[in-house]
């Protein structure tokens, strides 16, 4: 009996699995695709927010073109792969006459208030190419001023378009935004993030 | 001489005919097979050339003529280049005995069953020459697979055949067709149910197809006989493989599913043989994309301790009832 | 542990903070009984995390990293070989799996492990043989009592604990 | 030491050395990678067959070394921890924790309630995704292409919850000294909850595809004996050392973080073969869903914190000394001993890797097997080669 089971009964359950098998793959023949079909659809919105692209810079809540940076450093210094180069503001140039001036009132003992070097930097520059998107400028922004993109479709077809001026993106958003109103930028996810 | 020529012309029309068949068999199944693995996977296959890809393959085609034909380093350049053509010619000869349809038979041969065996044979040698002319290793253990398995399915498949031939008492493919004839009732498949199953079997592994498909096992010989191969050298020989799988499911339904009789009398046409031999090939690549391959000793003992002694037992069975 | 270890000449062994260092044992030995040691520890059911090596003032500190399935004890061997003839001897054949770690540890820093039964280049490759990464250079070293500390001493034949304790007394004085 | 000291004088091929001279007659010496579709990535192996049957094989690594412990050397502490992220591309969150694990106990901080479950809940859900890309691709490599599809259409609902508190698909970098990166949103949490009975409902067609399959059952059962002896003379970990019939799971044998509140088995087999690390690691499956399925039930308000009160910046210099800790990966043992000199980088960091050791076993137990076996053994070891070579 135990021998006709081992010799019969079992290879025809055996067999009987192969047929399970070809039902399973058979049922899925069946159903509906399941692939996103690039471009003629696209992954929904509210997954896309969550996406974590490329470093970008917030605009200050008044003035979108305007970062919200205040030239601290502290995302360049930690940057574990070196790919953020920040250029301060200078202060704004001065004429001789107006040195010459502050310098008299100084001597008159006056208090004198020299224009200061904006906050925000001339320059933000991001190479991607070097950016292991570990979120570390992120979290030791003290203003918040950095978040993941959610930019999934850009492609470069050369490593110096990888160079991102993330001050001139910036400008763009908000020029986006302005020409368009019903597009928010605003991202909800992206935001928290940065909570 | 009049009389040569005579016989001549349909003899030509035919293997034009049936390279034209092979050519766009192979275009249909290969695209055929790309949708159908696509859906199972749930995903769309081939959708960019053509609408719902339809022209892929023929672009896959041209851009494989289009690559360069490499010859690997010390390989043996003339066996290295026979193979592939020996794979794929005797195919073309493969299609003339089958009868597709009441009159559209390429060459009614009275041994056709047994040309058939004969040259399909042939694909055997390809392989080895293939994988022994790349003068590369992993070529030569899958030519070495190659032989062993297609000589080992050779025999159940024989043996079926023969029992088939048995009970009609010809080899005569349209003769065979003959016999079945009439309503669904008459197919030779419930009169050989174990053949037919045994012959299904040795199917895959004479066709090297999946979970048999031993002699290029990617995930083990990366390609194995068609390792070196570039180019239509590749494309020879993929031709080949579908050439001969349409060859044996054509034979498989003339054999058992009665050829291009319908399961009710009175209609009948090349139709059914297509419905038929595609129904099989569908089945083929149904099971290729739901199992993994089988180990090589495991095949062989597949072949060797159930299929040849099911063979053997069907054949005596079929032997004694016919005198009985 | 001590038990296991019972009949070994140790240099010194210390009981280290867990919640701190993840290490329970520390003990050092001289290259010569590492061998035996591994023996002990094979016998007492410890299996072999990995082999490291770090680069010191006073030489190549060799540790190896044991622990066993049923108590979390973890083992650090530690041996000290100098720069100029860094050579241990292997334990591959005790455990097996140390090949690998050796021929690592070769690479990285060129401690050279005798017995090793294929001590070729693992990682690195065979051009550079001659090529060991991970040692400092001379401003970058230190000495090994301004990284590790020892725990609280169990037994000591006063070798080991003499590097440490020049740093104690050194701080001692600026005290 | 002889071996490399006459490299020069050394024809042919150098790591091919050992085989030059032939055990016997009539063998054939074959490469098996460095690009090979079955060892996934740039592993070589070299193989000596008697016709099929293997007689000796060496692995050859170092094709995807990248110094990573070099790398820690030149970082700052908070600095190396996306490197984590790249030793190991199946089960990134684990090698985070790891090194994370290390420096906290190292600098003695205590991370937060909430902190802790976030970092179970998404471990567990990372080795899910570690544990579904090693099924596909071990029924890839014996042969069978549409179980991958299947599994990553899970593994993609996956990723897509895990690039919420993340911002990242594959090689995630949010663990941080003292706590993570993001804490989780509802929606996220809701996700989770939704996918834990989904994924339940898809195991057993799993199971009846590919699992009861007579095919798959007949190619890896008794093949690649890695009994509890090799085991311990190799130092294999994880669903290895499982499928050796040892309960050994770090999670449990040296509890970290909140592992001892959960109630989990550690699935064993006591077959040793490829058969029964494959049973582990499906079994392993369930468990990490019944962990994720408690840590979320226990998981505090969102109150708590994500990360530690003034949480230490990359550049922090922890106290004088050494730590070594250890996490359970999907692969096995998880190690980092981390050396401080009480300055901005680390002295010493030391990875562990679990693959390493498990590969190591590879050779003995194919010796003696067919080429097909060593397919089927050396992907029921799931090796992910950037996490050897590290």
């Amino acid at each position: 009996m135990n021998a006709l089971r081992k010799h019969v009964i079992q290879p025809i359950l055996d067999c009987w699995s192969l047929l399970v098998g070809l039902k399973i793959t058979g049922k899925y023949f069946c159903k509906p695709l399941i692939t996103v079909h690039y471009p003629r659809q696209v992954i929904d919105s509210e997954n896309l927010s969550t996406y974590g692209g490329h470093v970008e810079l917030v605009g200050m809540p008044k003035d979108p073109a305007m970062p919200k940076c205040i030239s601290c450093m502290m995302c360049v210094t930690n940057c574990p792969s070196n790919c953020l180069k920040v250029v301060k503001s200078k202060p704004p140039a001065t004429t001789p006459e107006q040195e010459q001036a502050w310098k008299e009132a100084e001597e008159r003992g006056e208090k004198v208030v020299r224009p200061k070097a904006p906050k925000q930097p001339t320059k933000f520059m991001y190479d991607y190419t070097l950016c292991s998107l570990c979120g570390t400028c992120i979290d030791n922004c003290p203003v918040n001023t950095l978040r993941f993109s959610s930019n999934i479709y850009w492609v470069a077809t050369s490593r110096k378009e990888m160079h991102i001026d993330l001050l001139a993106r910036l400008r763009e958003q908000a020029a986006e935004v302005s020409a368009s109103a019903p597009k928010p930028e605003a991202r909800p996810a992206a935001a928290q993030k940065e909570a | 001489m009049n009389e040569f020529i005579q016989n001549l012309i349909p003899l030509v029309v035919a293997v034009v005919g049936s390279m034209a068949w092979l050519a766009v068999n192979a275009l249909v199944l290969v695209y055929c097979e790309r949708k159908f693995a696509g859906h199972i996977q749930r995903r769309p296959g081939p959708f960019e050339v053509g609408p719902h890809g339809v022209l892929q393959t023929l672009i896959d085609g041209l851009k494989l003529m289009g690559k360069q034909l490499l010859t690997p380093d010390n390989a043996d350049r003339f066996l290295y280049w026979l193979a592939p053509i020996l794979s794929m010619i005797p195919v073309l000869l493969l299609f003339m005995p089958i009868p597709y349809g009441p009159v559209l038979t390429g060459m009614e041969v009275d041994l056709g069953l047994l040309l058939i065996l004969a040259f399909s044979s042939f694909n055997g040698l390809a392989l080895i020459l293939a994988g022994w002319g790349s003068n590369n290793k992993w070529g030569i253990l899958g030519a070495a697979r190659a032989v062993a398995q297609t000589v080992a399915y050779e025999i159940p498949l024989l043996l079926t055949v023969l029992a088939i031939a048995f009970m009609t008492g010809t080899l005569n493919l349209t003769e065979i067709t003959a016999q079945q004839a009439g309503h669904i009732g008459n197919w030779f498949i419930w009169k050989q149910p174990l053949a037919f199953i045994i012959f299904i079997v040795a199917m895959f592994g004479e066709t090297n197809r999946a979970p048999f498909d031993l002699a290029e096992a990617e995930s083990e010989l990366t390609a194995g006989f068609h390792t070196e191969y570039s180019s239509m050298g590749f494309g020879l020989f993929f031709m080949a493989e579908y050439g001969y799988m349409v060859v044996i499911c054509s034979i498989c339904s003339v054999l058992f599913l009665g050829g291009f009789h319908g399961p009710i009398p009175g209609i009948e046409g090349w139709w059914w043989m297509l419905i038929k031999t595609y129904a099989l090939l569908f089945l083929m690549i149904w099971a290729r994309w739901t199992f993994p391959r089988v180990r090589f000793d495991q095949l062989l003992n597949i072949n060797w301790k159930w299929l040849l002694p099911l063979a053997t037992f069907n054949l005596l069975a079929t032997a004694l009832i016919m005198k009985l | 542990m001590l038990q296991a270890l019972a009949g070994i000449p140790t240099q010194l062994v210390a009981r280290q903070d867990k919640g701190t260092t993840g290490n329970v044992w520390s003990v050092f030995l001289a290259p010569k009984q590492i061998l035996k040691t591994a023996r002990k520890l094979m016998e007492a059911e410890y299996s072999l995390e990995d082999i490291l090596a770090l680069d010191f003032n006073e030489g190549f500190l060799v540790l190896y990293h044991f622990n066993r399935w049923t108590i979390d004890e973890r083992v650090t061997l530690r041996v000290l070989v100098s720069r100029d003839n860094p050579v241990v001897p292997s334990i591959a054949s005790v455990f097996h799996g140390a090949e690998w770690h050796e021929r690592e540890t070769r690479d990285f820093h060129g401690v050279i492990f005798e017995g090793n039964p294929n001590l070729v280049p693992l990682l690195m490759p065979a051009e550079d043989v001659d090529v060991h990464p991970l040692v400092k250079s001379a401003k970058a070293r230190l000495s090994i009592k301004e990284v590790l500390s020892l725990g609280e001493i169990v037994s000591s034949t006063g070798e080991i604990d003499a590097l440490f304790a020049e740093a104690e007394a050194g701080e001692a004085s600026d005290a | 030491m002889s071996a490399y000291q006459n490299m020069d004088q050394m024809t042919g091929d150098f790591y091919t050395q050992k085989f030059e001279a032939a055990k016997q007659d009539g063998t054939l010496i074959i490469n098996m990678g460095p690009q090979h579709p079955s060892t996934h990535g740039v592993l070589r192996i070299v193989i000596e067959v008697d016709g099929e049957y293997i007689v000796r094989a060496e692995p050859v690594l170092g094709y995807l070394h990248r110094m990573h412990e070099k790398m820690g050397e030149v970082q700052t502490w908070g600095g190396f921890i996306p490197n984590m992220g790249r030793v190991d591309y199946g089960h990134a969150m684990a090698w985070n924790w790891a090194y994370v694990g290390a420096v906290e106990k190292l600098m003695g901080i205590e991370v937060p309630e909430r902190a802790q479950y976030l970092r179970v809940i998404m471990t567990e859900l990372n080795r899910l995704t570690s544990h579904l890309l090693w099924w596909g691709a071990y029924i890839l490599d014996l042969g069978a292409f549409t179980p991958i599809m299947y599994a990553f259409d899970d593994r993609e609902m996956l990723l897509d919850i895990l690039q919420r508190p993340s911002a990242s698909r594959l090689t995630y970098s949010n663990f941080r000294v003292g706590g993570v990166q993001m804490d989780m949103d509802d929606k996220c949490i809701e996700l989770i909850k939704a996918f834990i009975p989904h994924f339940r409902d898809r195991l057993p067609m799993y199971h009846d595809l590919v699992t009861e399959n007579i095919i798959l059952r007949r190619r890896i059962e008794d093949i690649g004996i890695i009994d509890q002896d090799m085991c311990r003379r190799y130092g294999c970990t994880g669903p290895v050392l499982r499928g050796a019939g040892v309960a050994y799971d770090v999670r449990r044998s040296e509890p970290y973080s909140v592992y001892d509140r959960f109630d989990f088995e550690i699935p064993t087999q006591d077959s040793a073969c490829s058969a029964g690390r494959y049973h582990v690691r499906i079994a392993e499956m369930e468990q990490s869903l019944r962990i994720i399925e408690q840590a979320l039930e226990q998981l505090p308000g969102a109150e708590g914190s994500h990360i530690v009160d003034k949480a230490p910046k990359p550049a922090m210099k922890p106290p004088v000394g050494e730590a070594y800790f250890a996490v359970e990966g999907a692969r096995g043992k998880i190690g980092i001993y981390v050396a401080s000199d009480g300055t901005k980088t680390p002295y010493r960091v030391k990875l562990r890797a679990p693959g390493f050791s498990n590969m190591n076993a590879f050779a003995e137990a194919a010796t003696g097997t067919i080429l097909a076996d060593a397919v089927a053994i050396l992907g029921s070891l799931d090796l992910i080669i950037p996490e050897l070579d590290r």
